[in-house]
């Protein structure tokens, strides 16, 4: 989550999924909670029922969320940010903020250079040839011993609150009405809801996933309610945080893993082409403390990466050639991510690519562009369970897939791989569990194991390069593969290398022996950065110990019920299971909610259900940030550099919008997003393709894979769009009736569901229609065939993540008599 | 588990049931009555926990299957529900855990390799060996071409961005954190999982 | 012509033969019909080959029924036109069932009893098939409502149980008045059953010389 | 009738003798769907599926959420959804769990002809032995809730058994363990009312006025009980009968005609034997034929002179 760490240090969702009954507040918006995650849901219920709480649901759809919430607004697509800037303004106007909390928690009295300006939607520092900012004038005023300067009086013109004021006060309740569409009274309404969780005792908890991050300003949409939470002073404390529901059961063990182009286990990062050498990688990465005495938990990133190297590399990884530094690769731009490899794939600059467990043909925006991009492939491979669209994309399947088999020269092998069921292992959920599974069956047929599988590949290419030689060998030979069984190594010998091991002897300052050398090591805090320790993965490290496999653990005990079972599985990082948890007492120590205290300090140490998330023994007086990966120790309000288009949060319409930037008409949508040329070529204009689409998932469904199974394929069997009544009356569609929907991209046939529970919405004085795209549908499995919601989406993403832009884009829609055939 | 009994009738019908139903109908009698009623289906079935595939939630869930684990015995997966004594589902399941025995048993479950030549119409049934073997010489290939060991200005890059990869959003921790090994060990940097979509 | 010499035939072949099929269905019927009612005669599904086969005959049964009965219908049914003869029978009744029919008022073919069972069960039939069609739940089960449904389940046991009163009596009227019985199995009667039972037919055979069943039957008596 | 063996009915279709009683102290369980905290998501759904290995055709879309469209024999549970706006004009998503009711007073039970295909066991739970089952479709006329539904393939009865395998054995129901909001809750009848209470108090603490509980009187209460925020309108949930008890068409055909009707018939049977012994039968005489014969002769047909001489009467 790219957006969460350049707030509070760390990407993740920061509470339990139990801790939500301990809300007093849900505020359900940028996500479907009820729909997607069912069994995560059932904790709001429990918070309204135990807790009295309120669930509030913000969405362009009444959903099945809103089904039982207590409060629902509608809003227009992709201007979420207008929104909760709209809250914030209400917040700080009627003096709603949890004052001690801001202070001593957030950079709210941090001093920004003279420098920084907001201007006519535009960040000082832009550059509008790179449609890119300088960002140095987004940073502190640092004294003279590099310290940020600071006014907690808040008096300073240029301090973060007083430019954070500013920068809302556009955003009134009528200007929220325009953008949005949400009438005034609702919105007000919510702030003042909201409002109410300012108080010590009560939290808000924010439940969102991808309605927020599937936007060219996914990740400010995000930041924009970490922002809040941080004024109400709702993070770290029970019942609150800013809680990110992954969609997938290991997408957070992927991404802790580091399986993105940029990306190293632990949320360290590659090197880029300028950082030539081991000094220029970890000047960058010093992360020395902005404020005095803080914490600034990255400024130990070089005992992560020696340890990570030891652990990739063995005895070849020596301080003589940097840890083997130059073995991994260097990035030349920011990011490798999916837009972009297909962009290459279309450039003819890609010859192969593994599809693992994934199906790009449905996932992928723009799928002609993606069914395009893999006929230009040498070969492409997949490892999959099901039989992918992806794997048969050059198959003709009529409408749904109309490949000419015979042009598409690619080679393409179909690798039948287990299910959850035929293997063991862990997987790490939304809230950083990490939680072993066991196999309970053989695989059907010849299938086998991706662990197998990659070990096969790898094995051969390894052979090649001893026989025959080739580019650059060095990482393929050297790489570390000491399993019992080289074939197919054990998923306890793979946790236990994350996990990490002393390679000597380690001894503490005081000269005794704290790990012989092989042994498993109890945490990251024993790493070291001079070769003598090894971890794949230092978050994970404590996850399997001397004492064994921790992720194994099935202690349900929970004291107090504070929704914490600290001894379940295990959980990144140090079994902590509430993020920043040293904020849910006040300065002094004292729980902010005396009656749901997680931490507290009881005069010599921090005490609670929860491990701290912080120094177990640092007093309170030593003033030491909640936020302890951050290097000022505070949550950051405004984000300095860390994100590419702006510290604060601005509203920009998505890049296919029917309305008009109010704010901005000269910049009307994310000014540092990447797009290629080609697929700004393929944006449709409002004139022709009026209509607001967002797709989404059904909950009878998972993505494209339950489509397979006949159970969901009974339960939605069919693919759909949704459609208020107004526009369908307006457009002649029948109830159950045959619609094409069409954007610049492509367009899909299928039926229609009239429903009263999407309405126009009122957005700058014009009505404004949303059609609702559900995506589940393709050409596999035992629903019936469809064209799949990507068919229409626009090949752009998130100026910072690259996560597609899915949730708002332009369609036409028309009522047709029955299927193409 | 501490639980009041007032928190604990709550919680979900599940626990609910399993506390008090000893008391409650066939409890006392069930063999009369198993007469009529479909027989328990679990009754000597293998229990294996695991964790259910889709979302993030990470419901625990039991599977059950056919057989003792005896060496004659192959196991099959012939019931899958809810782990009541998980923290977070404790024992319920959403539509799609409740019928992850279908996306085991699709079907459309893949059985064996399979290849499709340039512009072949159809699949073919190929060996691993085969498949593997062929695969490895089409990256190495691609490698060895592709390959930049160094950037323009000079600067040791070691970047392979010819070839790219996908990685599971399903596999465990244990493969991917192997799947990063390998594909990065070749220089890999077109590499992406699906925490976007 | 089986008709002995002498004897006048009361029913063709065509006639007998439609009755007793229309009787075998009626009995069959009645059987699995009762089974389905009243549990205390279950019983009788055995007949039948169990309760599954019971229900699914029955339906077809009853079709076959119903087209037998037409058959019938055509056959009898201007016999059994009313008259006044018939109210005049009827205010007889008690000497008719004393056995004393020298003093009842000449009938035609059939009686007002007669007429009585074969109009009732002219209505009842009809009846029958379509609330059973109605219930048939294999072919017709979702073409109408619930509640139709369940007044069709009532009207049909209530019309069946009165068809079933009235077969009793027609059964029974066969047993007592004898020779009945012979006309319909073997089909003929002697001129005395005639005269005593119906008169006013037998003397319309006379003054015809038709040997019956009806004056303009084939049949001829001989010179 | 060897399940009559059981000392665990209360009640069973087309029985005449009471099953055994000694064994009654036993507590009724039930079934409390809470319909204000349901999410529609068909967990039940799939879980029945699941547990009772019930798999329909793939259908396809029908306009609504409602998949399949309506119960039927591989369906025993299906959400049925309603948007409904309120009078605020406020919409509203009402979400209700069909199946069975398993209502105390059965009326499937009531209206089955068939011994033993329908039962109540002592807790409540309604089963049907499919073993006995004719297939007649009675307990489709006698349900007041329009719950069974007729296999055309196996022509049986089929509907929720409230997972009576898994009760026997000491668990909830497939739908109860799968609910994820713990909208579907299972315990002792008198738990599941108690718990009722205190939902509605809640309800009501949210300004639903007429939130209730819906253990409908007519049919003696159900096993399947439902919590509603409109209480006093069951009928916005998809059609939920207001006040649903045994039609009166069909108590009077399971109930009065059933004596009166073998009564009947027996008393016409019975007539006739009287008539019999008192009457006797209606026989020819001589003279009958000696009268006939002078008629016919009188019209000039002497076929049957002598034939009285010649021929018995017929006895």
């Amino acid at each position: 989550m790219a957006s969460l760490a350049p707030t509070f240090g760390r990407g993740a969702m920061t509470n339990t999924w139990q801790d939500i009954k301990n809300a007093d507040l849900v505020i359900v918006m940028g996500g479907n909670a009820a729909e997607a995650h069912p069994c995560g849901f059932k904790w709001v219920i429990e918070a309204k029922i135990e807790n009295a709480a309120k669930l509030v649901v913000v969405d362009p759809r009444f959903t099945r969320t809103a089904s039982v919430a207590d409060y629902y607004a509608p809003i227009r697509p992709g201007t979420d940010i207008a929104f909760l800037s709209g809250v914030i303004r209400y917040l700080l106007e009627k003096d709603k903020i949890l004052h001690e909390y801001v202070r001593a928690y957030t950079n709210a009295g941090l001093i920004i250079k003279e420098g920084y300006a907001f201007e006519d939607g535009l960040f000082s520092g832009y550059d509008s040839e790179k449609g890119q900012y300088d960002k140095s004038s987004w940073d502190y005023e640092l004294d003279d011993q590099g310290f940020a300067k600071v006014d907690d009086t808040w008096q300073h013109p240029r301090c973060v609150m007083n430019l954070l004021k500013t920068h809302v006060a556009r955003y009134t309740p009528e200007m929220v009405s325009r953008i949005c569409g949400t009438p005034q009274d609702k919105f007000l309404h919510i702030c003042e809801m909201i409002a109410e969780t300012a108080a010590p005792d009560k939290a808000m908890t924010s439940l969102f996933a991808l309605g927020w991050t599937q936007h060219s300003i996914g990740s400010q949409n995000i930041r924009t309610m970490a922002m809040v939470q941080l004024l109400l002073g709702n993070i770290g404390v029970a019942g609150g945080g800013m809680n990110a529901l992954r969609g997938h059961s290991n997408i957070q063990g992927l991404t802790d893993v580091g399986l993105l182009s940029n990306l190293m286990p632990g949320y360290m990062t590659l090197a880029a082409d300028h950082e030539v050498t081991f000094d220029d990688y970890m000047k960058t990465r010093l992360y020395k403390p902005l404020r005095p005495g803080q914490t600034s938990y990255w400024s130990n990133y070089r005992k992560f990466f020696v340890s990570f190297q030891k652990s990739m590399f063995g005895k070849a990884a020596t301080p003589e050639n940097n840890w083997a530094y130059d073995w991994l690769p260097k990035l030349d731009i920011p990011l490798y991510d999916i837009i972009k490899a297909f962009e290459m794939m279309n450039q003819g600059q890609m010859n192969g690519y593994i599809c693992q467990g994934f199906n790009p043909q449905q996932a992928f925006p723009d799928r002609g562009k993606i069914r395009r991009g893999l006929s230009k492939l040498k070969f492409l491979v997949t490892m999959d369970p099901l039989d992918t669209e992806t794997s048969r994309f050059w198959e003709n399947f009529g409408p749904q897939n109309p490949a000419d088999s015979a042009e598409i020269q690619t080679e393409v092998f179909q690798l039948p791989t287990t299910c959850f069921a035929e293997e063991e292992g862990s997987l790490v959920n939304s809230a950083r569990w990490l939680q072993w599974h066991w196999k309970a069956a053989e695989p059907p047929g010849k299938a086998k194991p991706d662990i197998w599988i990659m070990s096969g590949i790898f094995h051969r290419m390894r052979e090649l390069y001893r026989k025959e030689g080739g580019a650059f060998p060095d990482p393929i030979l050297n790489l570390t593969w000491d399993y019992t069984n080289p074939v197919e190594p054990n998923p306890n010998e793979l946790a236990k290398d994350m996990n990490g091991r002393a390679l000597v002897e380690l001894k503490d300052e005081s000269g005794a022996v704290v790990k012989k050398a092989g042994e498993l090591l109890d945490g990251f805090g024993q790493l070291r950065d001079d070769g003598t320790t090894e971890s794949g993965c230092w978050i994970f490290s404590g996850c399997w110990t001397e004492q064994g496999n921790q992720m194994a653990r099935r202690d349900a005990s929970d004291p107090r019920e504070a929704g914490i079972a600290p001894n379940w599985a295990w959980a990144w990082p140090a079994n902590r299971r509430i993020l920043y948890n040293r904020a849910s007492a006040d300065p002094a120590g004292n729980p902010w909610n005396p009656a749901k205290p997680i931490i507290q300090w009881n005069g010599s140490k921090w005490v609670g259900v929860d491990v701290p998330d912080y120094g177990p023994t640092v007093k309170p007086s030593d003033s030491v940030g909640p936020f302890i990966m951050n290097a000022e120790g505070v949550g950051r309000l405004f984000a300095r550099q860390m994100m590419v288009e702006g510290p604060f949060p601005e509203h920009y319409e998505p890049l296919e919008s029917p309305a008009i930037n109010v704010l901005h008409p000269k910049v009307q949508s994310n000014p540092a997003v990447r797009v290629f040329p080609d697929d700004r070529a393929d944006f449709g204009t409002p004139a022709e393709f009026p209509y607001v689409a967002t797709t989404y998932r059904l909950t009878e469904h998972f993505h494209f894979w339950t489509k397979h199974a006949r159970i969901n394929s009974i339960l939605q069997p069919q693919e759909f769009i949704e459609i208020g009544e107004a526009l369908a009356k307006e457009k002649g569609i029948a109830q159950n009736g045959w619609v094409r929907v069409a954007s610049k991209r492509g367009f899909i046939v299928c039926k229609a569901y009239v429903t009263k529970r999407i309405k126009p919405l009122m957005v700058d004085g014009k009505p404004t229609h949303v059609i609702g795209v559900p995506l589940h549908w393709g050409f596999t499995g035992q629903a019936k065939k469809g064209y799949g919601a990507n068919t229409l989406t626009p090949s752009v993403g998130d100026a910072n993540t690259q996560t597609p832009e899915f949730k708002a884009f332009l369609v036409n829609v028309e009522s047709v008599s029955g299927p193409l055939v | 588990m501490d639980l009041s009994r007032r928190g604990f009738i709550k919680l979900t019908g599940a626990t609910l049931a399993t506390s008090s139903l000893g008391a409650l109908g066939f409890g006392s009698c069930g063999e009369a009555v198993a007469e009529n009623v479909r027989p328990f289906k679990l009754t000597h079935a293998k229990e294996t926990r695991n964790t259910c595939t889709y979302c993030s939630v990470a419901c625990g869930i039991l599977i059950y299957t056919l057989g003792d684990g005896a060496k004659n015995a192959r196991s099959d997966i012939i019931h899958i529900e809810g782990d009541p004594d998980h923290p977070v589902n404790r024992g319920t399941l959403c539509p799609k855990g409740s019928a992850l025995l279908d996306i085991v048993h699709a079907p459309t479950r893949l059985q064996v390799p399979k290849y499709r030549k340039p512009g072949g119409t159809e699949f073919e049934e190929v060996s691993w060996d085969w498949a593997l073997d062929r695969i490895a010489r089409l990256m190495k290939d691609d490698r060895d071409k592709n390959f930049i060991a160094k950037n323009a200005e000079g600067t040791t890059v070691n970047r392979w961005i010819s070839t790219g990869m996908l990685a599971a959003s399903a596999s465990s921790t244990e493969t991917s954190y192997l799947t990063w090994k390998v594909a990065r060990s070749f220089g890999m940097l077109v590499f992406d999982n699906q925490a976007r979509v | 012509m089986s008709r002995p010499y002498g004897t006048l035939t009361r029913n063709s072949t065509i006639t007998r033969l439609n009755h007793w099929l229309t009787a075998a269905c009626f009995i069959l019927l009645m059987l699995s019909g009762l089974s389905m009612f009243d549990p205390l005669l279950y019983w009788l599904s055995n007949l039948f080959g169990g309760g599954q086969w019971t229900r699914a005959v029955h339906p077809w049964i009853g079709c076959v029924l119903l087209v037998s009965y037409t058959g019938l219908i055509i056959q009898f049914w201007r016999d059994n036109l009313w008259t006044r003869d018939d109210v005049a029978w009827m205010k007889a009744i008690d000497k008719v069932l004393e056995n004393k029919e020298e003093g009842v008022p000449e009938v035609a073919r059939f009686n007002a009893g007669q007429k009585f069972v074969f109009w009732s069960m002219t209505l009842l039939v009809p009846v029958l098939f379509f609330t059973g069609i109605v219930i048939w739940e294999y072919y017709f089960g979702t073409y109408t409502s619930i509640p139709t449904q369940r007044a069709a389940l009532l009207i049909h046991s209530l019309a069946a149980i009165a068809a079933i009163i009235i077969w009793i009596v027609h059964v029974y009227a066969a047993i007592w008045v004898r020779g009945s019985m012979r006309a319909m199995t073997q089909g003929w009667v002697t001129p005395g059953w005639a005269w005593r039972h119906h008169r006013k037919w037998f003397r319309s055979l006379a003054t015809t010389g038709s040997t019956g069943p009806r004056p303009n039957s084939n049949g001829r008596l001989n010179k | 009738m060897s399940d009559l063996q059981s000392q665990d009915y209360i009640r069973r279709s087309a029985t005449t003798m009471i099953p055994p009683d000694a064994r009654s102290w036993e507590d009724q369980v039930a079934k409390l769907i809470d319909v204000t905290r349901c999410i529609g998501c068909k967990a039940c759904q799939a879980a029945c599926m699941e547990w009772n290995n019930l798999r329909d055709p793939v259908g396809e879309f029908h306009g609504t959420y409602d998949n399949p469209l309506d119960l039927d024999p591989k369906t025993w549970t299906v959400m049925k959804f309603t948007e409904y706006e309120n009078p605020d004009g406020n919409l509203e998503w009402l979400i209700r769990k069909d199946g069975c009711m398993h209502c105390e007073d059965p009326g499937c039970l009531k209206a089955c002809p068939a011994p033993g295909a329908i039962v109540q066991y002592a807790n409540g739970i309604v089963d049907f032995i499919s073993e006995n089952c004719i297939g007649c479709g009675y307990c489709v006329k006698g349900c007041p809730f329009d719950i069974p539904r007729i296999s055309p393939v196996d022509h049986k009865s089929y509907k929720c058994t409230l997972c009576s395998d898994r009760v026997a054995v000491g668990l909830e129901p497939a739908c109860v363990k799968a609910c994820p909001t713990g909208a579907i809750m299972f315990g002792s009848k008198a738990d599941m009312t108690d718990w009722a209470g205190e939902r509605i108090v809640e309800l009501k603490s949210r300004g639903f006025e007429n939130a209730g509980l819906y253990d409908p009187p007519g049919v003696q209460g159900t096993h399947v009980m439902y919590v509603l925020h409109h209480a006093d309108k069951p009928g916005l949930y998809a059609d939920l009968p207001e006040n649903p008890k045994i039609s009166s068409t069909v108590e009077f055909w399971k109930g009065l005609i059933k004596p009166v009707a073998l009564v009947g018939i027996a008393a016409a049977a019975v007539s006739g034997f009287l008539h019999w012994v008192i009457a006797g039968p209606n026989v020819v005489q001589p003279e009958d034929e000696q009268e006939a014969e002078e008629v016919l002769e009188a019209n000039g047909f002497p076929e049957a002179r002598g034939r009285s001489q010649r021929t018995e009467h017929p006895t």
